[in-house]
This record gives structure tokens, sequence and C-alpha cells, in this order.
């Protein structure tokens, strides 16, 4: 019996990733452990677009997508588990929403050659794409955010931010402190001086350095935070009654998980979004019709519309646009992951694609080539609206500073391109 | 009466000192070492090495190197991460600096430092003991963390504190970098196992070992018939360390190729390693191994198990996962509370006697 | 008596080995040893008797270094014995068993008696490490030392058994294998028959007896028997309290008025 | 000014302090009774917490898994419980999994060594975490008993009256200072005056004595359990109040060890006064070092002072001096 059992249980192992000869796009998704909350409903996103483009038009140029799911827990070790164990099924592309599985799997992409799509966080300096050539990160990455949002309150006071005290509170790790640099640059552009607050994950306890703010009363506090850290931050500042609108985060610091506990007092928060909230848009008529009501909605869609869901759901529109880019471009449907590497770095998403996409407005122009494979870099600010429950949008799409960020970009890549023995491309 | 040890008489002091002093047990110990050094690199592919082989072998050394300071010396440590943390960022340290140096090298030495840590956090343990010890490597473990956190130079002030393993070769055969084959990820990481098992197997076989056993199993006794705690306890923190450290080294540059030590080097892991030993059985160098198989294969199983073959959600597949882990573990110290070490020489027992039972 | 005297049955003693003086032990208020002195002869069978909580096994634990006395001085072969830590007192040739039995459970009998051996084996970390050179030939040549004390000792066929599962008896015999093979000058043995058979004591005394004939091995020991004590030891030191009450050959001790009142007296109520 | 300010850390600090020592109060209860170091207090917390949510809003339990496993679309019950009387139900919840933790695993671990036990609640904490999620889904729960948050008007009116500057201090600290005090009362009073808590006591004192006497140790230690379960829901109400109940919760846990190590894994003072030191330590030291360090010092800065002040007093704050005998 026990024999019997081990021989099954092996054989499961064995059968991992099974060869499938749809289009792979593996959903490396955590909805565990302590970001599980977040990554859920990204990962719905991720999901109910390609099924709804599987219900709606059979699939992408009629080949239909698949999206094998492999749970993370926001873990380096588990996400290269996962990976291994789908890339063998030709995946085509991995997005995993981590930046520390990001950085793992830069050098497998390049080794084993399948694109690496991270919207909005991964390694910033994956922009230029001579030295990275398989990874992507449009429309936004961290620096650009950092940027836009000092250019935010450049504007609201008038373009002069001098003598003005801004504080940093970030997430103490990797991620948090991406946009120290950028900052301090900015800082030295435009006269604010910055203050640097980290918090140890997972950062329930902020005391301190809420404290610190209620002392020093910085005119704004920027944030970058993720998971349990966010909620917090936002309660701590309703604690001190530190004026909402004065407090930006980043795109991670801003979704419903991290307003709707703080209640009444989140009312006024702000935070950098790279694409629309709500639902809004004609795509959630198909949506409703061909995914949500017959109940093929991931999880039975109990996050549709959410921050999170419209971000995983922008990511898998990316992705359907560069594989459709791809089919044209290699002329076959069942394209392959090298095929798609082509099909991101022509990517050229219009406002008018987006608006036959049933999203008008909803993601600035994704324009990418060979050296640039990190977009614009525009991003815009939402609200919380606490009465109402939903995030507003306040301003336009806003571009950062290239001036400051395109030499960061460049003196971070040429350094990694050093250290790996990579020639630059283009 | 296939496996048996009547009829195998040592004639020599030495030869029964020997680490299979069963014939058999040799025999299968030979041909285990030949088919995982002559068989498995020709037929490994990369996820047989990225996401069970090479991860078993990096956590057997470092269940190893636990077990040295825990199961043998009795010193109950949560620092591992931390531990772990200064091997990987020694042996990054060291690539970066003296790319010419080999990297074998450089991991060894990564254990070296790793040591001189260790025995620095090991200090506190001559005056605390137990839970309370085991709760004071925690100061290593977040204390260490934060610091290669908090000091650029330490990830030579890259942008996000991530590091990044460059490539380096043995023979021509990169063994770091994205273009590692599997095959040399796996021998690479193979050889300092077996090389590291055999080394702690002699040790404790041998006076030091008796010296860490004797603290663990009656501190004042052994103080008192002649041994200095103060250089048993510190070279047990030393030894385990070392271990620890090149576990570190490896699991950043050959595992995962980059890392950040608040994500691959926080507490988890030192409990996961600690988890590791427990479950394999404490003072046993084949507990450590099958420890360090049950942790890294289990959750693998079930998740191909529960997901891919019967089609359950991600997330439910993962939480019932904890839970049967959980449940296992408890379910086995009930069982062998002495872990799978003493589960498998009891199997043994009961094969040398079959089929007579008297 | 300076440089000796030969006993009745016709050994010769030694000048002084261990010479304790005016030694005084507290804890916190509590005085457990009272300002005793008395001395331990090369090759002499020398026992500390006393009822219970009379502070023997203190006194012990003064000789091996575990206790530090506040007052008094210890002189070991003539010279003046400073603050030692155990460890640094068991290198001096000072080996013991205890009351308790003190055995390390985890390990097998010949693991445990080969730790009596350890201030005898001196090869590096390194050579150990890959068990070669050194560590080889030390741990083989040791071994067979080992070997022999296992043979006088007649415990050969539990040799591979983990000491954890021994019976008690045993266990106090493997014990003094252990305390054996460091190869003492001086050998301390805390109650070493206390709980036995009368079997087992017969047998522990001919151990006891042999021990001190063939290796001529110093030997002190605290024992609640009093027959075993009086046939075995060559002088008695005898305590009540923390005191001394007595001190000298069997006949003298069992004359002394204070003895017999203070510890014979009550044994024999 | 500066030391206003100061102050005003030191009295934050002490809150927070208040909030450890919830959380260590639960372990140094089962430790003194049954020598078990339990690990998954944190997760009992958060399970505490979880279960306490769900039966408020109403929720199906394993609703995600009868879905997936049947087909269905179920997720709530259509109704909502009174926080009170949800703290009850959960409150006889947390008595249910003390039953079942001593019927299935404490008792056939009984005699094993102290490592064997602390390794099976880390057993325990996994399953539990795993249970959690699948009883009550993944999700951030928002936990709403009626507990105020926010600066205390009040306290910060009164020192700017006395002092010229406004102290911040939480509502919610508050309350949790008072309900940490009520419920350190009632466990003091409880063991002093009531009959089972005397035999909880006899039991902590020496196991074999108060076996002789008749006392049930299987008894004691479901109880032990239970009183644990219920500090574990009172730390699971105040840390999910204050930041949402979520995984992170479990990780409190972490927070209390260095309590233990100052106060004792046996004293329940030492686990109220260790929380006050390592609260008002480690944010006075990550106010005034911190910055010059780089911040964020707070998780290792615990432990370390913890460590220091073992390493000149092994025996820990109330711990009486260990006279070593062989």
């Amino acid at each position: 019996m026990k024999l019997k059992l081990a021989t099954v249980a092996f054989g499961a192992l064995m059968a991992a990733g099974p060869a499938m000869a749809d289009l792979v796009v593996p959903n490396l998704s955590y909805r565990t452990g302590p970001y599980g909350a977040n990554g859920t409903q990204y990962a719905d996103g991720f999901n109910d677009y390609f099924t709804l483009l599987n219900e709606r038009d059979g699939g992408i140029g009629g080949e239909k997508v698949q999206t094998p799911e492999c749970e993370t827990a926001y873990n380096t070790e588990k996400g290269v588990e996962c990976y291994e164990s789908t890339k063998g099924s030709g995946a085509l592309v991995y997005n995993p929403l981590s930046t520390g599985i990001t950085y793992q799997l830069i050098p497998k992409v390049s080794a084993d050659k399948i694109p690496l799509y991270t919207p909005g966080y991964g390694r910033t300096s994956a922009k230029n794409g001579k030295v990275f050539e398989w990874v992507f990160n449009a429309p936004a990455n961290y620096w650009d955010g950092a940027s836009v949002a000092v250019k935010y309150l450049l504007d609201q006071n008038g373009g002069d931010l001098n003598g003005k005290k801004i504080a940093l509170v970030y997430h103490n790790s990797a991620y948090g402190k991406e946009p120290i640099r950028t900052l301090q640059e900015l800082s030295k552009k435009h006269g604010f001086t910055l203050t640097e607050l980290p918090i140890d994950p997972p950062g329930q306890e902020q005391k301190s350095q809420w404290l610190q703010i209620r002392r020093d009363k910085p005119d704004y506090v920027i944030m970058w935070g993720w998971g349990v850290m966010n909620q917090t931050a936002i309660q701590e500042a309703a604690n001190i009654r530190f004026p909402m609108e004065n407090f930006i985060g980043i795109w991670w610091s801003g979704s419903e998980v991290d307003v709707k506990p703080v209640g009444e007092a989140a009312n006024g928060y702000k935070a950098l979004t790279f694409h629309g909230v709500g639902m809004d848009y004609p795509i959630y008529d198909d949506m409703k019709k061909f995914v949500i009501e017959p109940g093929k909605a991931s999880q039975g869609g109990p996050h549709v519309g959410s921050v999170l869901y419209s971000r995983g759901m922008y990511a898998a529109v990316v992705i359907a646009e560069a594989i459709k880019k791809a089919q044209e471009l290699s002329g076959t449907s069942a394209i392959t992951a090298a095929q798609l590497r082509d099909g991101f770095e022509a990517l050229d998403i219009t406002p008018a694609r987006l608006a036959e996409l049933g999203l008008p407005d909803f993601g600035p122009e994704i324009k990418m080539t060979c050296d640039n494979h990190g977009g614009s870099g525009m991003s815009r600010v939402q609200q919380w609206d606490a009465a109402a429950g939903k995030w507003n949008l306040i301003t336009d799409f806003t571009e950062p500073d290239q001036e400051i960020l395109t030499p960061l970009i460049t003196e971070d890549s040429e350094a990694f391109a050093k250290e790996a023995g990579i020639t630059p491309r283009c | 009466m296939f496996y048996r040890e009547a009829g195998d008489f040592k004639t020599s002091y030495r030869d029964d000192g020997q680490t299979f002093p069963i014939r058999l047990d040799r025999w299968g110990y030979y041909a285990v070492l030949a088919v995982a050094f002559l068989v498995v690199p020709f037929v490994i592919d990369s996820y047989w090495a990225n996401a069970v082989l090479v991860p078993f072998l990096i956590y057997a050394i470092a269940a190893i190197g636990l077990n040295i300071l825990t199961g043998y010396a009795g010193q109950v440590s949560l620092g591992t991460g931390g531990f772990m943390a200064v091997g990987a960022y020694a042996v990054y340290k060291l690539m970066t600096a003296f790319p010419g140096v080999p990297i074998v090298i450089h991991i060894v030495l990564a254990g070296a430092i790793t040591a001189i840590v260790g025995v620095l956090f090991g200090l506190p343990s001559l005056r605390i003991k137990g839970f309370y010890l085991a709760v004071a490597t925690l100061a290593a473990q977040f204390f260490l963390v934060w610091l290669f956190n908090k000091v650029p130079w330490f990830y030579n002030y890259s942008a996000s504190g991530q590091i990044t393993a460059p490539e380096r070769t043995i023979l021509g055969w990169a063994v770091t970098g994205p273009a590692t084959t599997a095959s040399a990820k796996y021998l690479i990481c193979l050889t300092f196992a077996v090389v590291l098992a055999w080394i702690a197997r002699n040790l404790t076989r041998g006076m030091v070992g008796r010296k860490w056993m004797a603290i663990r199993d009656m501190d004042i006794a052994a103080e008192i018939i002649g041994v200095n705690p103060l250089t048993a306890k510190l070279s047990a923190f030393a030894v385990s360390s070392f271990f620890v450290g090149i576990a570190g080294a490896l699991l950043f540059s050959v595992y995962l190729g980059a890392a950040e030590a608040s994500e691959a080097f926080g507490i988890n892991k030192s409990f996961l390693v600690l988890f590791m030993i427990i479950i394999g059985g404490l003072g046993s160098i084949f507990g450590s191994f099958a420890g360090a198989a049950f942790l890294v294969l289990l959750p693998v199983l079930l998740k191909n198990l529960l997901v891919v073959q019967l089609g359950w959600p991600t997330d439910l597949a993962a939480h019932i996962e904890l839970m049967i882990v959980g449940a296992l573990i408890i379910f086995f110290l009930i069982v062998e509370p002495h872990g799978l070490a003493r589960l498998w020489a009891l199997t043994k027992e009961k094969l040398r006697l079959w089929p007579f039972p008297h | 008596m300076q440089d000796g005297y030969t006993t009745p049955d016709g050994r010769q003693i030694g000048p002084v080995l261990l010479d304790l003086k005016n030694i005084t032990l507290r804890f916190g208020g509590v005085e457990a040893i009272k300002n005793i002195s008395f001395d331990i002869r090369e090759g002499e069978i020398r026992a500390i008797i006393g009822p219970n909580g009379a502070g023997k096994s203190s006194m012990l634990n003064v000789i091996s270094g575990f206790y530090v006395p506040q007052e008094g001085e210890i002189w070991f072969k003539g010279h003046r014995r400073g603050p030692m830590k155990p460890y640094e007192v068991a290198r001096l040739g000072l080996a013991r068993t205890f009351q308790n039995i003190a055995l390390f459970d985890g390990m097998s009998v010949l693991d445990n008696i080969m730790t009596g051996r350890m201030n005898m084996m001196k090869a590096s970390l390194f050579s150990q490490a890959l068990w070669w050179g050194k560590a080889e030939r030390e741990e083989t040549a040791n071994r067979e030392q080992v070997e022999k004390i296992i043979d006088f000792l007649e415990i050969q066929n539990i040799r591979k058994t983990p000491v954890g599962r021994l019976p008690y008896g045993l266990k106090k015999r493997v014990e003094l294998a252990r305390a054996l093979a460091a190869e003492p000058r001086i050998l301390l043995l805390d109650e070493p028959m206390a709980g036995m058979n009368v079997e087992e004591k017969e047998d522990m005394c001919r151990f006891i007896l042999d021990v001190n004939d063939e290796f001529g091995t110093t030997i002190a020991l605290i024992e609640h028997d009093m027959g075993v004590v009086m046939d075995l030891s060559d002088r008695v030191v005898v305590m009540d309290y923390g005191r001394k009450i007595g001190d000298g050959t069997p006949d003298e001790v069992r004359n002394n008025p204070e003895v017999i009142s203070a510890y014979l007296g009550v044994a024999h109520e | 000014m500066e030391f206003l300010y100061a102050s005003e850390v030191l009295v934050n600090g002490l809150m927070a302090g208040v909030m450890y020592s919830l959380v260590a109060l639960g372990f140094v209860l089962i430790y003194k009774a049954s020598g078990v170091f339990n690990y998954a207090q944190g997760v009992m917390a958060l399970f505490a917490a979880m279960t306490l949510v769900g039966i408020m809003e109403g929720r199906v339990p394993f609703a995600h898994m009868i879905n997936a496993a049947f087909g269905v679309h179920v997720e709530n019950f259509g109704w909502t419980v009174p926080g009170l009387l949800a703290i009850l139900l959960t409150a006889l919840v947390m008595v249910g999994l003390a039953i079942a933790i001593e019927k299935l695993v404490l008792k056939h671990l009984v005699g094993q060594e102290p490592i064997i036990l602390f390794m099976a609640t880390i057993g325990l904490a996994w399953f539990l975490e795993g249970l959690g999620d699948v009883m009550w889904g993944a999700d951030v729960k928002v936990l709403d008993v009626g507990l105020p948050q926010g600066i205390s008007e009040t306290v910060e009116t009164v020192t700017n009256n006395w002092l010229g500057y406004g102290f911040f201090i939480d509502r919610l600290d508050i309350w949790a200072a008072v309900i940490a005090a009520v419920l350190v009362a009632a466990l003091v009073g409880f063991s002093q005056y009531t009959k089972q808590g005397r035999a909880m006591r006899a039991v902590a004192d020496d196991h074999q004595a108060a076996l002789s006497v008749g006392i049930s140790l299987q008894f004691i230690w479901i109880m032990v359990w239970s009183i644990a379960g219920f500090v574990a829901l009172v730390a699971g109400i105040m840390w999910g109040t204050k930041s949402g109940v979520q995984f992170s919760l479990s990780l409190i846990a972490l927070k209390a060890l260095p309590v233990l190590m100052l106060g004792g894994f046996t004293s329940i003072p030492g686990a109220i006064v260790g929380g006050l030191i390592i609260g008002m330590g480690e944010k006075l030291f990550e106010y005034f070092v911190g910055p010059m360090v780089g911040g964020a010092t707070e998780n290792w800065f615990a432990y370390v002072l913890a460590l220091i002040f073992l390493v000149f007093r092994p025996q820990g704050l109330f711990g009486e001096r260990i006279i070593e005998r062989v």
C-alpha cells in the first residue's frame, strides 16, 4: 500500500507540467502568505481577461490561451520552482508580481529565452532594452512613480517645492529601497528635504516612525509599502491626524485592501496608478456576459473591478496585445516565446486601440522599442473616497522627469551589463 | 534475512569504528553514490535540478550544520537564516572582489567567515541555555539580516540592495550565472554535500563529537569530567556555522543566482532548517538528509498531486498543503519522536530479523 | 607519617597528594562546609562518611572544582591550587563518579568510556574532520586502552548499547569505567554502592580494591554503608553538619565517642 | 522640548509594550502549566480573530472548499452577529480547539522532551494557519467590535495645558492597557481563588505531586489551552483592530519572544514588565539611535536588549538564582 502510494505520488511529481498545445501564459500568483490578500486580486484579473478572450474570441488569433496557475506565496524559492515546473510546457511569458522573484528570473529567462513582463515592479533599469533583452516593464517603473509623485506635488505647489519637507515611508526591502536614489536626485533638483523612514516587513508596528512624522511635520509623506504595512501606515497617519491629501502612496499602496480596514479616516488618501480603476469601462459588459455570469470568473469573481484586479487585467491586456503583434510579425498563430519577445519589442498600444478593446483612456500609450522596454513611464493620481468606497482618478497621465531618470537607468543597467558580461544591443 | 549483520566480524578497532559497520549498508551507500555521481548528471533536467535536487542538497548541508549544533551539541539555534545570509554575502563580496580566484575557494572561505560570525554569536551560549538560547539566537537572525539590508557595502551599492551572482566556472564549466547547466549545478552541490557529510561524520564519531554530545546530554557532568564548555560549545558553533555558511553561499550563488537578505534569509529559513532536523532526526547525519528531502519534496509532491492531478484551485491547495504538512509533523512526532532516522533504523532492525522475529 | 605509612595489609602508602586546609563553603547564608581540613595520600583509599546533609557531596564538589570554597586552601602535589574550572581540575588527574549517575544517555557505553580519555587525545579539529593521520591513530590507540578497562570491568557484551537502556548497577560500573579511562591520579567516588544489592556491592568492592591494587590509583570515596567503608578504606574522615568530627583509621574512628554519638548512634537507632 | 518628545515616545513605547505583553501572556500560561513552548500562540490569535470576523459577518465556514468541491456558490448566511455574542461564540470555538489539541496531540505526547512538544506546536501552527484560511478565506478582514482608534483628544488637551505640548496616545492603546489589566487581574483572581485555578498552579509547581493528589492533568491542560485561546482572542482583537485580520497577525508571536526572554517563560508579572521594557526600549532606541544607523532597528533591538540582559542575569527578570547541583 505504502509502495503504491509512493508510486502514485512519484508519478504525480514526474507529471508536473503537462505539454499543452495552446498558448501558455503561466500565472505565477500568490494567494497565500503575508501578501496573499493583494496577490489574489491581481491573479483574478489576470485570469479573467484571458478567460474573456477565450470565451468571446476563441482565444488570440484562433489559439486558446491557458493560464496554468502556480502558487509562489511571494517566496523566491517557490517562485523558482513554479518557473521550472511551468517553463517546459511552452510558457510564453512570465509575470510573477514580485520584485524578488523577478530578480531570480532575469538571468534565467535570458538563458531560456522567455520574455519576462513586470509592469510597475521588478528591476527598474530593465527599461534599458539594450542590456535586458528579455525583460519588459512598461508602462511604468518605480523611478517613474517617484518622479510622477514629485511632479504632482510640484503642480500642487505652483511648481516650487523649495524648502518643503517630504518623508518617504518605505518597506525595508529591495522593493522599498528602489525610489530612494531617484528621490534624492529630485530633492537636489527641486530643493526639498527628504527624510527616509524604513519599516521592517511585515510592518504592523510603525509607531516610532509616525511619532517622528508627527514631530517633524513634513509637508508630504510618500509611501512605498506592500501588504499589511499599507493599512497600518494609513491608520497611523489617521491617528496622528496627518492630512490624508498630503499622503501619497505608490501604486502598490493604493488598493481597496489598504484603505478599507481604516474606514472613514482613510478618506482623501492618494495613490499613484498607471491604469484606470472601477467598472465604468465598456469591457465589463463583455466581462459580465462571457465570464462573470456564466460563472467562469476566477475565484467566483469577488474582486472584479478593484484596483489590483484592474492591474492584473491590464497586464493580461498588454500580454495579449503583444501576442497578437507577435502573431502578425511571425505569420503564425502558434507563436514561440522568442517570437513573443519580438512582439513585445514592436508593441504599440495607442489610445485608439485601448478604446477598441473596451478600455478607453485606461492606460497610457505603450510604445516599446529595442532600447526602450519601459514605455513612457506615465502614471496618474487617484484618491480614495471612503463614503462612496471607491477610488477616483484626479489627474491625467503625467510624464516623469526623464532628464533625471535616464542617466540613472543607464548607469544601473550598464553596471549590470558589466557584472554579467552582457554586450549592449541595438 | 536479506539484511543481516551476523557473520560480519571485525578484526581491528579501526574497522569497528567505520561509518557503515554492516557490509550491506556499505554496499548500498556506494551504490547510491555511484548513481548520484555517474547516472543522475546525465539524465537530470533543469526542473529536477532547480526544483528538487539542488535545493535538497543545499538544505541537507544546512541541516547537517544545524544538526551538529542542535542535535549533537544540544544548543538550539534559530539563527540559521542569518548565518546563511553571512555565507551568501561573503561569497558575493569575494566573487566580485577577486574574480580570478576559483569559486570553490570562495565558497569555502565564505563558510570560514560564517564560522567566525557563528562563534561570535555563540558566546552567549556559555551563559544562556535551552529555549532562552533559542530565542537569543533570533537576535543574530534579525541583526544580521538588518545589517546586510542596511550597509550598502555588502551589496556593492546596487540600487535595490539585491545581490546577483556573476558567472564563475570550474574547469571551464559554468557553475554560477545564467549559463549554468542543470548537471553542473547539481554536481557542485552534490560534491559539497558528500564531502561535508563525510566531514560531519568524521567529527561526530571522534573525540570532538563526543565532547559535543557530552555537553548536550549533561553539561555539568561533562565539565567536571574534563570538557571545556567554552571550546566545546564554540567549536560546535564554528563547525555548524561553517556548514550553514557554505549552504548559504551555494543557495545564493548556485541555486538562486540573486538574493535579498530579508526575503531569502528571513526567519522562515531558520525555522525550515530546524524542522528538517527535527523531522529527520536530531543527532543523525542521515536524518539531516531525510529531513531535507521530506520538506523539499513533500510540498512539491502535494502541489502536483492537488493542483496538477486533482485540478484544485491553487490557493485552496496551498492552504490544504499547510494543513497536511502540519498534521504530518504532528503525526510523525507521535509515532516516532526521534525522527525519520530512527524510523529507518527500526525498519532495518525489523528487516534484520525478518522472517524470523526471534 | 610525613612520608607515608604501611597499611595493615602491607601496602606502602606514599606522601600527601591532596591537602585540604580550612575549607569553608557557603550557599547564601548557609554554611555547607565549616572549616574542614584533611589530606589524601598517594595510593591510599580514603573515605568520607557522615549522615545525610553532612556536606560530603559538597566536599567532593569542592575537590573536583565544581564549587569554589569561600575560605581555605587546596594543595595538590605540594603546590597550592589556584581557582580552577572543573575541567582544569580534571586535567590535573582527578576523575570522579557521581551520586546520581551522570552518564551521557545519548551515547553508547563505548563512547561514554572514550570520553574519559579526552585529555589524552590531542588531534586537531582539522585532522579529526578528515579522519586522517593523528586523529585516526589516536582513536585506535585509545580504543585499545578503553577495551582493557572494558575487559577489567567485565562489560564487554554491552559495549555498543546506549547507556540509557542499561540497568542501574551496570550504569554505575560504566561510570567507574569512564573515570578509570582517564587514568586518574585520584579517583573520587560519590556513593559508588548506593542502591545496589549485596552481590553488586561485592563486585564493586572488588573493582575498587583491584583498581587501587593494579593501577596504584589513589581513591577517595563517599559511602553510606558503614560496613563496606570500614572494610575498604585505609583512613576515614567523618563529617556532621558540615564539620569534621573525626579522622583516622577505621578502628580509630569506630572508637571516637563523638562519631558514635553523632553518626553511628543515629544509624543504630 | 526634546525631553517632551522623548517622553511621548516613551509613553507610546509602554503602550506598545502592553500589546506585546498580551501575546506573551498566552505563552507563559501554557508554558507554566504544561512545559510546552507553544509556538502556535500567534497563529491562535490569528485564527481567533478570523473566526470572530467570520461569525460576526455570518460567513459560511469552508465556503471556498464547498464551492470548489460541489460547484455551488455559497458565501454568507445572510445574517450578522453582534460583537459581544460573536466574542462569546469565538471563545467557545477556542475551547473546542483546546479540547481537540489535547485529545489529538498532547495526550499522545505526554512525557516527551520539551523540544518535541515545541515541534508539535509548530506543526499545529501550520495546521491552524491552513485551517483558518480554508475556513474563512485569506482576504484581509476588517475587524470592528467597537473599539475606538485614533488620537486621544483628552490626553492631548490635558498635556497641552500642563506641558505646552499635546501628547499623542492612541485610544486603542489605552483600551488595550485597560483590557490587559482586567485580563491579568482576572487571571490572578482565577488562579488564586478558584479550585480550578489552584489545581492549575499545583500542576505548574509539580506535575507528579499534583497527579498524586488526584488532579486530572487532562482537564488542566484543556483548561489552560482554553484560557490561552481566550488570551489569543483578546490579542487577536487588539491587533486585528489595529491593522486588519490577515496572515501577518500570526507574526506578532515574534514580538512576544524577546518579552518572554526578559520576563522569563514562567512569570506572568515577568510577561507584563518584560513587555513594557521591550516596548519602551525599542521605541526609544529607534527614536534616538535609529536615525543614525538608518532606522528599522526595532526587530533586532528587542532581541539584542533581551540577550544582553540575559547574559548578565541568566535567570531572567523574576527568576530565582539557579544553584546547579550534581
